[in-house]
This record gives C-alpha cells, structure tokens and sequence, in this order.
C-alpha cells in the first residue's frame, strides 16, 4: 500500500502480574501498521488486551517488550518521548473506555472540556475557552446548558460524549477511542460515527477505534483487527475481513452479530471458540493486505 | 381549529430555554464567614482607623478594667486596651497564621504529592526524610533556623513556623495521592501532557483537599500560638509586639483573678477566624464536590 | 514493722507546693527551699536573719590569725544513725571549693585557706582576710562524709536519697510528683511537731492557687494576684512576706553607650514611677526601691530616693546636652538617647516591669525598649532587669555585687569609694563601725548608681489557717525562700 | 396473573446545580414474572434514574414527585431506607451502568461478590461462601476465577469488571434485575453467552428483568416487551414484535433508521436531526416534536396521551390521533440483511 | 513465597535501621549547631559567671569540646554498649531519667492515643452518618472551638470544676503517694489530663475522618454496596471506613511522638511526671545526652508506626502498593 504509515506497532508484548507467581500475557507479540487518514478499527474479545494496546499507544503503559513507532519516534523509547513529548501529547488524544472514572468529578464540563487546551496553552480559536466548549458540546450533540454541570449529574451517555468532545477539541490527527460509542443511543452512536467520519475525511484524522460494536466497526472502518487472548488473530480491511473471515473466532464473531430482528435474533443459535488451536498458529499474509493467524500445517490450504 | 393542529407542522426549530442558574449569588457560600473573616482582616488592616486608644500604652491608673464606655473590651492587667491591641495585634498574628499556613501547606502538599506519585524507593527516601525531620524536636529546628536566618522578623518567623509544621499534612497527601494517582483521569490529564503541578493542583487536590482541610486551618492557630511562644522564649519577634498568640499566652495570669475579659476576647476572636476559615474550607470543599451522599 | 500505739493522735501532715527538684545537692546548688528541712549547717539563721547555732553550739574568732574555731554539739545524729563529726564539715565544705566539682556556692569560700579538724567536735577554718560574713556562709548544709566520700559530687545517688541531720529526713520520693519528709524524731534541737511534711511538686502557679483551693496544699508561695483571692477567706492565712529581693536596672558599664553616657543614669532613676509599677505589676505588695540594704540593719534612709520626678529627669537630660527632637525623644550629639533593657525569658513580673519602666522612660523623652533575648549577653548587653537582694548579712551580697571584679559583679560597676567602705565594713565585726561603713556605702552608691532600683517585691504564702507559728516578720530572700527555718517549731491544730 | 413490579405515573425531579432536572415524567409500566422488558431510548432521557428511582438508590436531592410502586402488590413507594434494605439485593437488584466506579476499589473482586452472597445467606460456611462466588464468577464467565478471586477491579478488564457487577447482582437470585446496559463492554460472542446466560435464569427462577440497552440487536434477542423512553416519558410499549416490526412513534422510526444496518454503503448514518431537549424546562408539548419531521401543530401544543394500539402495545403520538392524518409507517416488518 | 516474604521485611528493617542511623546523626549535629549553651543545664544560673578558661574546663569535663563528628563517634561507641551518658540537668544517668517517667508516659500516652484513635474515628463516623443534620452541626461547631480552646485554659478550668468545687478528682500527680500501685488511684489521677490530651487533638483527626467519609460515600462503589442489600451500619464500616483508613493510620502514625511526647501543658499543670516536660527542657537547655535518648526512642517510634502503618496501608489498599502496576510497566510520566 502506499500510503504513509502513522503509527508502527511492533512485536508489542505486555505482561500483567496477575499474582506474584502467575503473569499475564495481556497483549502477546501483536504487530500492526496505522496508516495515515484511516480508521482502523480493533475488535476482539472481552479482555483481550485492546484497551492495553491502546494505553501502550498513548505511552500510559511502558510495553514490557516490542517497539512502537509514530511516524519516526520510537515512543517506547523514554528519551526519544521525552524529546517529542509536546508533539505527541498534542497530536495524539484518547477516548477512555470508562467515561465516569476518566472524568474528573470535582471539575465542570466545561473545564474538562478545555482541559487540553489548557495545558497546552494553546488560545481557543473560538475567543473564550467556554465558547469552545460550547462549539465541542454541540458537535457531540448535547446542549449548552450542560457546560456548568458537574460529571455526576450526566447520564452515563452524556459523560460518554463529554469525554469525546474533550478529545476533539485538540483536533488531534490520531485519536485512539476505547469504546466510545458504547453507552450512546443508536441515533447519537450515529451521530458520532458521522463525525468521525468526517473528521476523517475531511480533516485527515486517523484513528484507532475499539468498539463491540461490529455493525459499526464495518460500517466506519477501513481496517479491522481482531484481537483474542492478546493475540491479534486476524488483520483486514473491513469488507475483506467481513465478507470473508478465515479465523474461527472471527467467524465466531462475525456469526454472534446481534440482529434487530426479534424473531430471527432469538432464534439463532450461537456457536463459540475456545482458543481451538490457538497454540501452533503463525501469522500469514492469506490474501494482500489480509492477515491471520493459522494453522502452521494447514498453511497454505486457505489460500 | 383541530384541524389546524393536526396538520403537519415538520420539525420546528423551537426556542429552547436556556436555562440559568436561578439561585442568588450567596446561595450554598458562607456570606456570614466571608464577612466576618472580611470584618475582622479589615478592621486589623486598618487597626489604626478604629483603635481608640495607643494599643502598646500600659495605663497604668487603669489595669485590668472591665469593658466600659472608655475601654471597650476592658484593660489587660498592664493597663492596655485590649479593644485597640486586638486590631493592632491582629495583623501580625493573621500574617503570620496565614504566611506560616501557606508554607507549610505549599511544601506538605508538594512533597506529598511528589512522594505519593515517584517511584517506591524516592517514595519510601520522601517519607524516611519526613519522619526524620518530624523526629527532631521542632524547638531545635526552630532554633538553629532561626540562628542562620539572623534577626527574628514577620517573615522570617513565618517562614520558620512554616517549614517545622509540614509534616503530617504531607504524610496525608501523600497517602490521598497514592490512593488516586492511577486513577483514569488523571492518567488522562498525563496524556493530555498536563505537568506535575497542573495535576497536583486541578486534581489531585480537589480530592484531598478535604481530609487536609481542617489541618490547614488548624495550622493557622497554631503559628498563632507558636509565635507568641517563640517570642515569650526570645527567639521570636520583640516582647513589645503585641498579637493575639501573645495576648492569649499571657491571659493564664488572668485566669485566677476572675478578669473575664482578658482571656475571652481574644480567645474569641481566634476562635471566629478558625471557625469562619474552617466553614469557609468547608463550603470550597462542597462547591468542589457537588456529587451527592450515596448514603 | 511499726504498730501504731491505739491512742495516737492523728498523723498531722503539712502540703507545701513546690517547684520541681531535680535533685537535693546543698552543696552544689544555690537554692533549694528543701535544704533547711533536711539538712543543718554549722550555724543557722533566726527569724530576723541573725547566725544563731546550729550543728556548732560556739565558736570563736583568732583575730590574729584570721582563725574561726567551732564547738559543735556531740549528740547531733545523721539520720541514719552516724554521728556528726568535724570531719563531716571539713569534708563539704572542702568539696565545695573543690573546682572539679563546680559548685555553685563556691565563690563564698574564696577566703579559706586552710580547714582544720581539731578533734572529733572541733573544727577550725583559716580564712585569707577578715570576712564577717563568713558566720553566715557557715549555715552550709554538712554533709555526711561517711555516704559521699568517693562518690562523684555532682551525680551521686545520695542527692536522690540524701540523710542530712535536720528536723525531717525523706521518707520517700515520687519522682516529679512529691517528696515525703517524715520528722526526724533525733533531731539534735528537738523533736519537730508536724509528723510530716509533702513537698508535693506543682510547677504551675495556677495550679497552685487551684490546689490550695481545693485543699490539696496546705501552703504555698503564689502570685500576688492568685494570692489576692484568698484575702477574704479565713480558712486561709495570708502571709505577705517581706523580702529583701528587690528589682532594678542594671546598667552594663562594660557596654561603650553608658561609658559616653553614665551621666544620665540619675535622669533613668528619676524617672521611674516606682509605685505605679509596683501598683500595676504585684499589685501594691511591693516597697519602693532606692537602695539595695532596704530590708538590712545596716539601713542607711538618708540617701537620695530618686522619686518620681519627670521634671528633674528632664532637666538633667538638658544640663547634660541633650535636645529635644520633633519625635519627642533627646539627642545627644545628634545621637538618640535611649538604650535596650534586656530580660531573661519566662519571668513574667520582669518582663512587664522592664515593659512599664520603657514606657516611662519614654514618656521622659528617653527612647528605651526591652527585648528577651535567647542568650543573655552578659558582656554586651546595654542594660538588664535584674534582681537580687539577700537577707542576712550586708555583706552578703553587697561585696560580691557591687565590688570592682568581684563575682557577681555583672554590670562591670566599679566605683573605688563603693569598694573602700565595702571592704572596710566586711572585715570589722564591730556593729557601730559597720553601720557607717554601709551608710558611705550607700551614699557613695546612691550618687553613681549602678542599679537604676525599681522595688523590693513581696513573697506571698497563703497557708491553711490551722498551721501556726509561721513567723510573719521574717525577711525572706530570694525567690521567697526562707519560710521554714522554724519549720521545727510549727504545729498544725 | 398478579403483576411483579407495578409502576404508575412515576415522576423524579432531580435537584441539580442549574434547577430542577425532570428525569422521569409520568411513567407506567408493570412486569410480570420472568418477563423481560428492555428499555431503550435516547442517551439521557431518564432510563438510569427510572431504575435507580425504584430502588431507591437515587441521591437525596431526587424526589419522586408523584406516582406509586408497587413490587408484589405491595406499595414501596414511601418505604424508607431500613426496609428498603431488606427488599434489596434479594427482591431486586441491579447491574450498573459503570462498572469500573461501581466497584470498591480497595477491595478484592472475591470478596465483593461472596459479601452479596453472604447477606442473603447468612449461614453459610466460609467454604460455602467461595463455592458459590465461584460458581458466580465462572457462571459470567471469567476465566481462571480462583486466581481472578484475589484481584482487585483496576486489574480487571472493562468487561470482566461488568461481569463482576453482574456476579454480584444475580447472587442473591433476585426476583427482579435491572440491567443497565450490561453488555456494552463485552464482545459479541461474551454477550451473546450473558445474554443466554441472563435468559436462562429468567427461565429457571422465573427472574424479571429490566433491560437497558442501546443495542437494538440485544433488545431483540431477549426482551419479551419493549419499552421506548425519550425525554423521561415512555413514549412507545408493546411486545418485542410489535415495535420492532410494527413501531408507531417517529422516535422508535428514528432510532431504527440510525442503524447502520440501514446505511446504504459508505453514505452517512441517518441521525435524527436536532438535538434532545433538557429535560430541565421540558417543551410545553411533545418534547420530541422539534426533532419530528412528522410534527404535527398540536404536538407543539399539547402533550399527546398513551394510545393503545393492541392490549400490548401503547404509544404516545398525535400521529395515532383518529383526527391525524395516516401515515405509513417509514420502518417496520422484517429486516433484511 | 516464604522468601519473598523475608526479603520484604528484610528491607524493611534494612530501611529501619538506616533510617534510625540517619536520624541520630541529625540530631546530633542540629542539636549542637543550634545556638544555646548546654553548660546552663549543668551549672544553671553558676554559667554566666563563669571566666573563658572556666568554661573551656567545664566543656572539657562535659566533653563538648571535641569535634563533633568524634563527639558522635564516642556517642555511638558508648550507646553500642548501652551507655547513653548523664543527663546534665539532672546528673543521673539519661537512662534512668527516663525511666523513673516514661512508664507514667505510656500510661497517660498510650491509654490517650488509643481513646483518640478510636474517638475521632466513632465521632468522625458520626458526624459523617449525620451529615450536615444538627448533631453533625453541633458537633463540628463544639468541635472547632474545642480544638482553639489552649490547653492550659481547659485543664485549670477541669480542676476548678471537679478538684476545686466538687472535689472528686485529685489535682495532680499520677498517684497519690504511696499508692503508686493501686490501680484505682492511678485511674482517678488519669481522668483529666487524659481529658485534656484526648481533647487536644480529638477534633484534629475526627475532622479529618469526616470529611474523608463525606468524599467516600459518594463514590459510586456505595451504589452497588446498597444494592447488594448492605445495610447502612455495614457499608460503612466494612467499605467507607475501610477505605479512609489509609490516611486515618498513616496521619495517626504520626501522631504518636505528638501524643506522647507533646504533653508538656498537661504534664505541668497537672504535676504529672512524664517526659513531656523533659522533651521540651532538654531541648530548649541543651541537654545534650537525654535529648538523643528522647529523640531516638521518638524517632524510632514514629519510623517503626510508619513503617507498620505502611504496611498495614498496603494490605488495606492494594494502591498504595507500588508494585500495582507491576515492576516493568509503569505509568510515564506525560
Ligand atoms: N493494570 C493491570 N494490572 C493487571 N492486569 C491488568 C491490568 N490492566 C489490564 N489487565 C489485564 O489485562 C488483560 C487485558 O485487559 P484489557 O483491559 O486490555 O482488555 P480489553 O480488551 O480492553 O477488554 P474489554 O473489552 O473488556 O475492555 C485482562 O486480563 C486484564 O485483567
Ligand atoms: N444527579 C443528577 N443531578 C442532576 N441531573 C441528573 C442527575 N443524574 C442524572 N441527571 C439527569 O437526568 C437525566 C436522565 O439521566 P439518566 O442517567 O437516567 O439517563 P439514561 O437514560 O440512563 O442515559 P444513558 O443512556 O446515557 O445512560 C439526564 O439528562 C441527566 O443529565
Ligand atoms: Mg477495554
Ligand atoms: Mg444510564
């Protein structure tokens, strides 16, 4: 592909002590490319690891092994971060799966709104940093009257979008959102998938979108990746991945899409994966630009 | 008309009221405190508008009145008029009370919070450190600062006051910060590329503000109290000086003899700047926790 | 074990509050109120102060050779059942002047040149020069030398537990809380009244007042102010005591300003209102000061009283070249005049007198403040508020305080006919002689004064109404001290 | 049969910082047992607080301005807190909407579940006690729950921890469970297995449950009845066929047409236009008419009553008016993929 | 595992007694660099009258005029053999200075510590129960003035009352003479100045549990622990007051030397022998040897509380521990 790569993930390993005696492998040996204006979308399982290898991307968490690369500064590296610490604090913004705790709850919408600005000194284009907020509020579509509240008196939706709108407001050109859509109704989840959309389009955002959501997922994104036990097990562009899985738990997965349909919905029923060979699988390029995990002697076969 | 009204009217746009906040201004904030406390600084700023009498001329035809017409809070047992050394005396103690508090609490807050977000072993040196300095006796402490920072002044002994009285406002922070340094937001607020003292102060204490809150302004009584002891042992400001720690350290002599005024009124005017600071913390502690009692 | 006979009358037991000791070392240490109880000196003093005698029933005096000889009595027991012998005496007073040990009381026995026991019952001190006071540095508490010798006398356990010869030995010691003296039933002057005595330890003066109210302390030295509480009350007696510990200024000569400017100090002592600060500050239980022998037999009035007197004050300023400036103070040489009293830390009554005596003295146009420095600066400081004052002999204090040199001398005072008429008085016993002696003493010291003096200040015990036979004429000293040398005498109905 | 939960006309005004917040207005709807009503509605219209409001969990600040609750034909609408506290965890009990605050952070995932277990059978032994929150903890599936046992909540994932939330909400077997979103951090095939999980349990124990979802998709794999809230009102009711094939109000044909399912390609998401009002000063009239493309003048007007369009299904609309003129419903019958 | 748990209060001892290292040093150097002369304590009022040459001997006999370091180098030596040296104003040995009071000082300490540990938590809890209902209101308004009354002010006002007027409470001491026994007696000696000590610092800590409760029972966790169907007595204790404890042990760790050592105003007033009073003499004269005791016995107090108060913090609250995020991956500093 030729287009420009943002973001370079490489061999990235995390491990998490469960006890003192047992680690976890929360994200094992996971390796992908973000290219520049796309949306790449990460799905997997509950636990998976996507919400670490989001963390691992804004620099929360120091991966215990593997390299990221934005653009041409390898974060994982301290002094190479410290040096661009400015650039990537104001280019790279996170959604945070858990709107209530990543809010602060002793401060007013408006101030977590601006927050960044705030730090970044940065003047608000839009004349007082309570106007800017007030812009951000309605792109997310809440109403103004909501800038002098405080986190606990939103719906958890609400919130949801407070906390879309204070990473908007950087107009970063990489935003990772760990669920953003997931507490919102249908027609907000729209709303905000539109404007992701269009700040896509039309401003050049790349983002990485993690979500539960698959209707959404191929709807938005350009490329999918689908994570299981910390392994990313499947890579694709959208259409490709949907319309033809070649990991079982992707076609578990794409199979346990909920439809809103009640009497098609409860009548299917489901099948599950677990982790069936899982263990001597290699990662293959199966089609151009299509990715997965397979089996090592059945190599070949799906081709 | 019901024709007219179910007919088709489309999606309107329609004025929605914004609403503003309707409560009055001194709604939920200590209007009472604020104007006391105001009264009291003011009256001390301006002590010499207000006093009627020279506070440091010991009367000596008239030792330890009763308040009267003439004196109005009395006379102490030396003949001064307490109404006028109130004012008078006020401004040094609220200086120093407030300088001493500020310090104190700037260097408990920052080392705390410094000590509560390093890594184990700065953590675990911050705190040995703070236990060491709390170990040696504050007298000593004072002494030899005072000893190397020349001639006892407002400042100085502010500054002296407030560097020996860090230490269990520290340890608090410390044990608040570490309780909250990984929460979410403040991982965000990292993100965001906010820097030590942005998040210290927007929010790390809004949140232990209010265990530290009390402490703070107890600390204020207490440099109070410690000057006019510091002074009473020499190494404070001169003996002439006269604050409210100094007044109130010399009313034990009047305990006995029954001359109520003499321990009272200055005893209540501390009491009302502690209780007016305490009510004040204590409405900035509502105002940045508007969150209701789940209880 | 002891059975207590069926009749015996009920225990009498006498609370006195005290300040805290750490230790009871006569020897060693300048006051101790306990002492007396405990111990006896050679001689003693009575009521008015007079040496009377003590473990010592005579003495003579070898003029020639400068020699005091004393007889003691041969039945005087230590309390644990040792006899007392010249040994004993030779032996204290010996380790007193021994530098090593760093007594404080030392510098009284600078003179003595030589201790000779005699025989079991006689001792003989050879002295430098004639001292009259000599008698009564000999009320010294005698040691035992049978549990000291050996024993290190700064920190020996024998301070803790001491056995002396006096009317009441220890019975046992609370440390910090109270120390119980039992009467000494082979006291060598007769078997004391009181069974027992509690020195019970109330470091505070409130306290005191308080406990005294509620009957915890049958005696006690209180403030004027505490002490005027009980005036009304006839369950208790109030014994204003008069003192000979009286307050004053005192001048640094060794400080450069009152070399320039000694001419001013008449101007300081006129203008103190002595009973203005004796009204505010002890509440009238005070007499004004003008000379340090007030409260002596050696009294000399006819001497200048420096009374209250701004006018004069003022006018001697002007005589001395001082002018007036538009702040109200004087200038001298384009200097301002005034000076810095200081006070040591925790006395309050000086500290409000040194406050008031400033403030007068500012009024006069002289520009003087106080301050309570941490250390006191005994060489450089410009003027202190100090107080002295002894009642027995004038000698007493009077030599070492005002003498060139001599050792307590702390305002570096000299004055040769002050140092003439001293020593002419210390080294005749002839009572006419030294009356005139102390007269020019205190003519020659009221002109140059060293001391701007303030007052001499009362000690006031209040007692239970049923203790008798405390003598309300004695002269206490310093400190108050001195109530119970007739503690042996005093019953309890 | 007798109704489990009945609610009738329940109004909530929450006290907030800028006036009076109107969170649920006029609200009835009664349960069954072992039925399964799902909530669905605008992000903030007052879903949360309808089920905090009949557990009385809300803040004192929220009053219950009218209405009643009946749970077993009893009325618990003045029930104070000591006698609420019986009803909790057993009678009804609730899964949050998030879990990660929801969780005492200083305490052992463990030991918060076996806590719940242990009010509600006080004589079980320590041995009992971890059997069970075993049992629980494996029954949401988590994985390795022994070791999982000794965690505390930040070790755990977004959706473990809702699954922990959900361990604590079903120890007690309760009569009536509001789920409040219990699925939104959870994969597909996660939630698919809860969501069978949650059916199951409905079955065996003839358990209620109140869904909140904004997954249509989950709505229609368990809820037997649908109940459509906008701006604290319910402003559609009827079976999970009635509104999902046959939906009546503009709102529920909004919200249908948002899913992406219905995008054709890449085009946008149809969003319904304007933005939900506050429900501070709520609009005199329908408060969905401004965003309504089929508004009619009365909706501006007048509030429109519940009609019923079979004995199951009610909806709040003037579009249902005899006097309004017909309109085909936009959505409706079955999707098609 | 066993090892591990070795190796941990291994380090822990280690940082003990490095820390007690460091601390004598410090007193030592502090305690003689700040200006004051020591010699007062020996030779009281005797010090200013002393010659230059008089002072060198008396220096020389106190062994003050070395240089420090070897000063500390011989204080080391002796206390490795248990010898802490004479106290100079009371010419004993510190040891037993110390030890005729600080059995009395544990007594009123210790008892006072542990009523206002557990005091400010109940009335913390309490006004935290009732919050901002009148007796919350009253209390924190009693409370506040409580906490700016001096001391000395309410301890002669308790002897006014119940010595002085109603004459059931004995003034002063710890025991009256000869009953230092009786258990009773010693109890009856105790109630006030354990008053006064508990009052002092009540409200200090009961404010800070209050507030700390107020932040926590709005957390949301509160929410599920209701829902549970947690009653009201258990929720708060076994969740909110669990939560505050962290800060409650850390800060009344500290408190330890305040409480047993900052009783001079109660010490003197009541005639109560402890070592309040020879803290504050010994540093304000200089007494060189029963200051180091007394610090080093205070220091090693407060270190050790600290170190089993962070300890105990740890087992409470998984999120003071620092491993929490595990060795390798640790939050970067943004
Ligand atoms: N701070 C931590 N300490 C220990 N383990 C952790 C920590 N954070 C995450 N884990 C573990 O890492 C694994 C992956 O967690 P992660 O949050 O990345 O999952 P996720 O894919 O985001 O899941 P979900 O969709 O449920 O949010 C989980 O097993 C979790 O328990
Ligand atoms: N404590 C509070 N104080 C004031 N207003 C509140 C409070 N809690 C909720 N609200 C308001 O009440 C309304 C309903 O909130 P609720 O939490 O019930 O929404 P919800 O339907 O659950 O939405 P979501 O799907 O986003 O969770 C919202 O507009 C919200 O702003
Ligand atoms: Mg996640
Ligand atoms: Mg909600």
């Amino acid at each position: 592909m030729s287009k420009e790569v943002l973001l370079d993930v490489k061999h990235l390993t995390q491990q998490f002590h469960l006890t003192r005696k047992i680690k976890v492998k929360a994200v094992d040996d996971v390796s992908f490319q973000i290219h520049k204006g796309e949306i790449f979308g990460l799905v997997g399982e509950s636990g998976s690891g996507k919400s670490t290898v989001a963390r691992c991307l804004m620099n929360i968490y120091q991966p215990t092994k593997g390299e990221i690369w934005y653009k041409d500064v390898n974060i994982c590296d301290k002094k190479e971060f410290k040096k661009h610490k400015k650039m990537l604090q104001t280019r790279r913004q996170m959604i945070f799966q858990d709107s209530a705790s990543s809010l602060n709850q002793k401060m007013k919408v408006s101030d977590i709104i601006t927050e960044p600005m705030r730090i970044q000194h940065i003047t608000p284009p839009r004349g007082s940093f309570v106007k800017e907020a007030a812009f951000q509020m309605e792109y997310v579509g809440l109403e103004n009257s909501f800038l002098d509240r405080y986190p606990s008196e939103l719906s958890g939706g609400q919130r949801q979008r407070v906390a879309i709108a204070r990473s908007l407001c950087m107009e970063p050109e990489f935003l990772v959102a760990d669920e953003p859509i997931a507490s919102l109704d249908v027609s907000i989840q729209a709303q905000i998938v539109n404007l992701f959309r269009h700040l896509q389009e039309d401003h050049g955002f790349t983002f990485l979108f993690i979500a539960h959501d698959l209707a959404m997922v191929e709807y938005l994104c350009d490329r999918v990746g689908v994570m299981y036990h910390g392994k990313l097990v499947e890579l694709a562009p959208a259409e490709e991945l949907y319309s033809n899985p070649v990991h079982p738990y992707t076609k578990t997965l794409l199979s346990a899409i909920p439809v809103p349909d009640p009497i098609r919905e409860r009548k299917r029923v489901l099948q599950y994966y677990h982790g069936e060979g899982m263990e001597n699988s290699v990662w293959t390029e199966v089609s151009p630009g299509h990715f997965a995990m397979t089996q090592a002697d059945r190599k070949g076969c799906s081709i | 008309m019901t024709n007219s009204l179910f007919e088709f009217a489309g999606n309107k746009k329609t004025e929605t009221i914004i609403p503003k906040a309707k409560k009055k201004w001194y709604k939920n904030k200590p209007v009472v405190s604020i104007a006391i406390l105001v009264l009291i600084i003011l009256g001390c700023l301006g002590a010499e508008l207000i006093m009627t009498k020279d506070p440091t001329y010991m009367d000596l035809l008239n030792y330890n009145k009763a308040p009267d017409k003439e004196f109005l809070f009395g006379t102490d047992t030396m003949g001064r008029d307490i109404f006028s050394m109130i004012w008078y005396g006020g401004r040094i103690s609220i200086l120093i009370g407030g300088l001493a508090t500020v310090i104190s609490t700037f260097i408990a807050v920052v080392v705390g919070a410094f000590s509560g977000v390093a890594p184990a072993w700065l953590d675990e040196l911050i705190m040995r450190f703070t236990e060491i300095f709390l170990s040696i006796p504050t007298l000593l402490l004072i002494i030899l600062l005072q000893a190397i920072m020349g001639n006892a002044n407002v400042l100085s002994l502010s500054f002296v006051i407030g560097v020996t009285s860090w230490t269990s406002i520290a340890k608090v922070v410390r044990t608040e910060v570490r309780q909250i340094r990984n929460s979410e937001y403040i991982i965000a607020a990292k993100c965001m590329g906010a820097g030590f003292f942005r998040v210290l102060w927007k929010h790390l204490v809004p949140n232990f503000f209010s265990s530290i809150m009390f402490m703070v302004v107890m600390n204020v009584r207490t440099a109070m109290i410690s000057e006019a002891t510091l002074s009473f042992m020499g190494i404070g400001l001169p003996i002439e000086v006269i604050t409210w720690g100094s007044m109130l350290s010399l009313s034990d002599k009047a305990l006995m003899t029954g001359s109520w005024w003499i321990i009272l009124i200055p005893g209540l005017f501390l009491i009302a700047t502690v209780l007016c600071l305490t009510n004040i913390g204590n409405a900035c502690r509502e105002q940045a926790n508007r969150k209701e009692s789940n209880f | 074990g002891t059975t207590i006979p069926a009749f015996a009358e009920e225990e009498t037991t006498l609370v006195y509050g005290s300040g805290d000791y750490t230790r009871i070392n006569p020897a060693m240490d300048e006051h101790g109120e306990i002492n007396i109880l405990i111990f006896s000196g050679l001689t003693a003093h009575d009521g008015e102060n007079q040496v009377v005698p003590g473990l010592a029933k005579s003495w003579e005096f070898d003029d020639a050779n400068n020699t005091y000889t004393f007889h003691m009595v041969e039945d005087a027991k230590w309390q644990d059942g040792e006899p007392v012998t010249a040994d004993d005496v030779k032996f204290t007073i010996e380790a007193i002047m021994d530098p090593e040990n760093g007594s404080e009381n030392a510098p009284n026995y600078e003179d003595v040149e030589e201790i000779n026991v005699i025989d079991d019952h006689t001792v003989s001190f050879k002295l430098k020069d004639k001292n009259v006071a000599f008698l009564d540095y000999m009320t010294m508490a005698v040691l035992p030398k049978h549990l000291l010798e050996g024993e290190d006398m700064q920190t020996s356990d024998f301070f803790r537990n001491p056995v002396g010869t006096g009317p009441y030995k220890i019975e046992s010691w609370d440390e910090g809380q109270a120390i119980t003296l039992v009467k000494n039933e082979d006291y060598f002057k007769g078997e004391p009244s009181i069974d027992k005595v509690v020195f019970k330890i109330v470091p505070d003066d409130n306290a005191k007042a308080l406990q005294l109210k509620s009957g915890e302390l049958d005696l006690a030295l209180l403030t004027p102010k505490d002490a005027a509480s009980f005036a009304d009350d006839d369950a208790y007696t109030c014994y204003d005591m008069k003192t000979a510990d009286y307050r004053g200024i005192m001048f640094n000569f060794g400080n450069e300003y009152w070399q320039k400017n000694r001419d001013l100090i008449p101007a300081v002592c006129y203008g103190l209102d002595r009973q203005a600060i004796i009204d505010a500050v002890i509440l009238g239980q005070g007499m004004p000061a003008y000379g340090p022998l007030q409260r002596n037999i050696y009294n000399y009035e006819d001497v200048e009283h420096y009374d209250y007197n701004p006018e004069k004050a003022k006018e001697i300023l002007e005589a001395a070249g001082c002018e007036m400036g538009d702040d109200g103070f004087y200038y001298r040489d384009g200097e301002k005049v005034g000076f810095v009293i200081s006070v040591s830390s925790g006395d309050q009554v000086r500290i409000d007198m040194a406050q008031i005596a400033a403030q007068e003295l500012k009024e006069i146009g002289m520009d003087v403040s106080v301050e309570i420095p941490a250390q006191i600066d005994w060489a450089g400081q410009m003027a202190f508020l100090i107080g002295w004052g002894s009642p027995f002999d004038a000698d007493d204090h009077t030599y070492k305080v005002f003498g060139t040199d001599k050792g307590a001398n702390y305002s570096s005072y000299s004055n040769e006919e002050v140092d003439k008429y001293l020593t002419e008085a210390r080294q005749t016993a002839d009572p006419q002689v030294r009356a005139e002696a102390y007269a020019n003493f205190q003519k020659a010291l009221a002109e140059d004064p060293a001391y701007a003096m303030i007052c001499y200040i009362d000690a006031n015990y209040v007692a239970d109404s049923n203790i008798k036979g405390i003598d309300p004429d004695t002269v206490m000293g310093h400190h108050g001290v001195g109530i119970f040398w007739n503690v042996a005498d005093w019953t309890i109905e | 049969m007798e109704h489990l939960l009945e609610v009738k006309n329940l109004s909530v005004s929450i006290e907030g910082s800028l006036g009076e917040v109107q969170a649920v207005r006029d609200v009835s709807f009664s349960l069954k047992k072992g039925e399964v009503l799902a909530i669905v509605g605008e992000s903030g219209c007052g879903k949360s607080v309808l089920c905090k409001s009949i557990m009385k969990l809300l803040p004192p600040s929220a009053k219950i301005k009218e209405g009643s609750i009946h749970v077993n034909g009893q009325d618990i609408t003045c029930y104070r807190e000591k006698e609420m506290q019986k009803l909790r965890g057993k009678v009804f009990s609730m899964i949050f909407q998030d879990p990660m605050t929801s969780l005492n952070p200083t305490i052992k995932i463990g030991k918060q579940i076996a806590e719940a277990v242990l009010i509600h059978n006080r004589k079980y032994t320590k041995a009992q006690v971890d059997q069970k929150v075993l049992r629980l903890m494996e029954l949401v599936g988590i994985s390795h729950p022994k070791e999982r046992y000794h965690q505390y909540p930040w070790q755990f994932s977004g959706g473990m921890r809702q699954r922990c939330v959900m361990a604590i909400a079903l120890a007690a077997d309760p009569d009536i469970l509001f789920a409040d979103e219990p699925t939104t951090a959870l994969d597909v095939t996660i939630q698919a297995q809860i969501l069978d999980l949650l059916r199951e349990i409905q079955k065996k124990l003839g358990t209620a449950m109140i869904l909140v979802s904004h997954d249509l998709g989950v709505v229609a794999r368990v809820a037997d009845r649908v109940a459509v809230m906008y701006a604290g009102k319910i402003v559609e009711i009827g079976t999970a066929e009635e509104v999902y094939y046959d939906p009546r109000h503009p709102y529920t044909w909004g919200l249908m047409k948002s899913l992406p399912a219905f995008a054709n390609g890449k085009e946008s998401l149809y969003t319904i236009p304007g933005m939900p009002p506050t429900l501070i000063h709520p609009p005199k009239g329908d408060a969905f008419a401004c965003r309504n493309e089929y508004a009619l003048n009365i909706d501006y007007e007048e509030m429109p009553p519940m009609f019923k369009i079979t004995d199951t299904h009610y909806a709040a609309t003037w579009l249902l008016d005899p006097r309004a003129p017909q309109i085909k419903s936009p959505m409706g019958g079955q999707f098609s993929e | 595992m066993r090892q591990k748990k070795l190796v941990y209060y291994g380090t822990k001892s280690l940082i003990f007694l490095i820390s007690v290292f460091i601390l004598s040093v410090a007193v030592f150097y502090v305690a003689r660099l700040a200006p004051g002369d020591p010699l007062i304590s020996y030779y009281g009022d005797r010090t200013e009258k002393m010659s230059p040459e008089e002072r060198e001997w008396a220096m020389g006999k106190l062994g003050l005029n070395e240089p420090i370091s070897v000063q500390y180098v011989k204080w080391v030596k002796n206390a490795f053999h248990g010898e802490f040296g004479i106290s100079f104003k009371y010419k004993q040995d510190v040891l037993e200075v110390i030890g005729n009071r600080i059995g009395n000082t544990l007594l009123l300490g210790g008892i006072g510590f542990i009523i206002m540990f557990a005091g400010a938590l109940l009335l913390g809890i309490l006004c935290a129960w009732y919050e901002n209902r009148m007796a919350d209101r009253i209390l924190c308004k009693l409370g506040t003035i409580s906490s700016c009354i001096p001391e000395f002010w309410m301890a002669l006002v308790l002897i006014l009352i119940f010595s002085v007027n109603l004459k059931v409470l004995p003034s002063s001491g710890a025991y009256s003479t000869g009953n230092a026994g009786n258990v009773g007696d010693r109890i009856l000696h105790l109630i006030m100045p354990l008053t006064i000590v508990v009052l002092e610092h009540l409200w200090y800590y009961a404010y800070m549990i209050r507030n700390k409760i107020l932040e926590e029972v709005r957390a949301d966790y509160v929410l599920l622990a209701k829902a549970k169907g947690l009653n009201k007595k258990k929720l708060m204790f076994t969740h909110c007051v669990r939560n505050v404890m962290p800060a409650y042990l850390s800060i009344m760790a500290i408190a330890v030397p305040h409480v047993l050592g900052g009783t001079y105003v109660v010490e003197s007033v009541f005639s109560y022998p402890g070592i309040g009073a020879l803290s504050y003499e010994s540093a304000r004269y200089h007494d060189y040897n029963l200051l180091m005791l007394l610090c080093m016995m205070s220091g090693i107090l407060v270190i050790f509380c600290n170190i089993v108060s962070q300890t105990i913090n740890e087992q409470i609250d998984p999120r003071m521990k620092d491993e929490v995020i595990t060795e390798k991956s640790e939050v970067v500093e943004g």
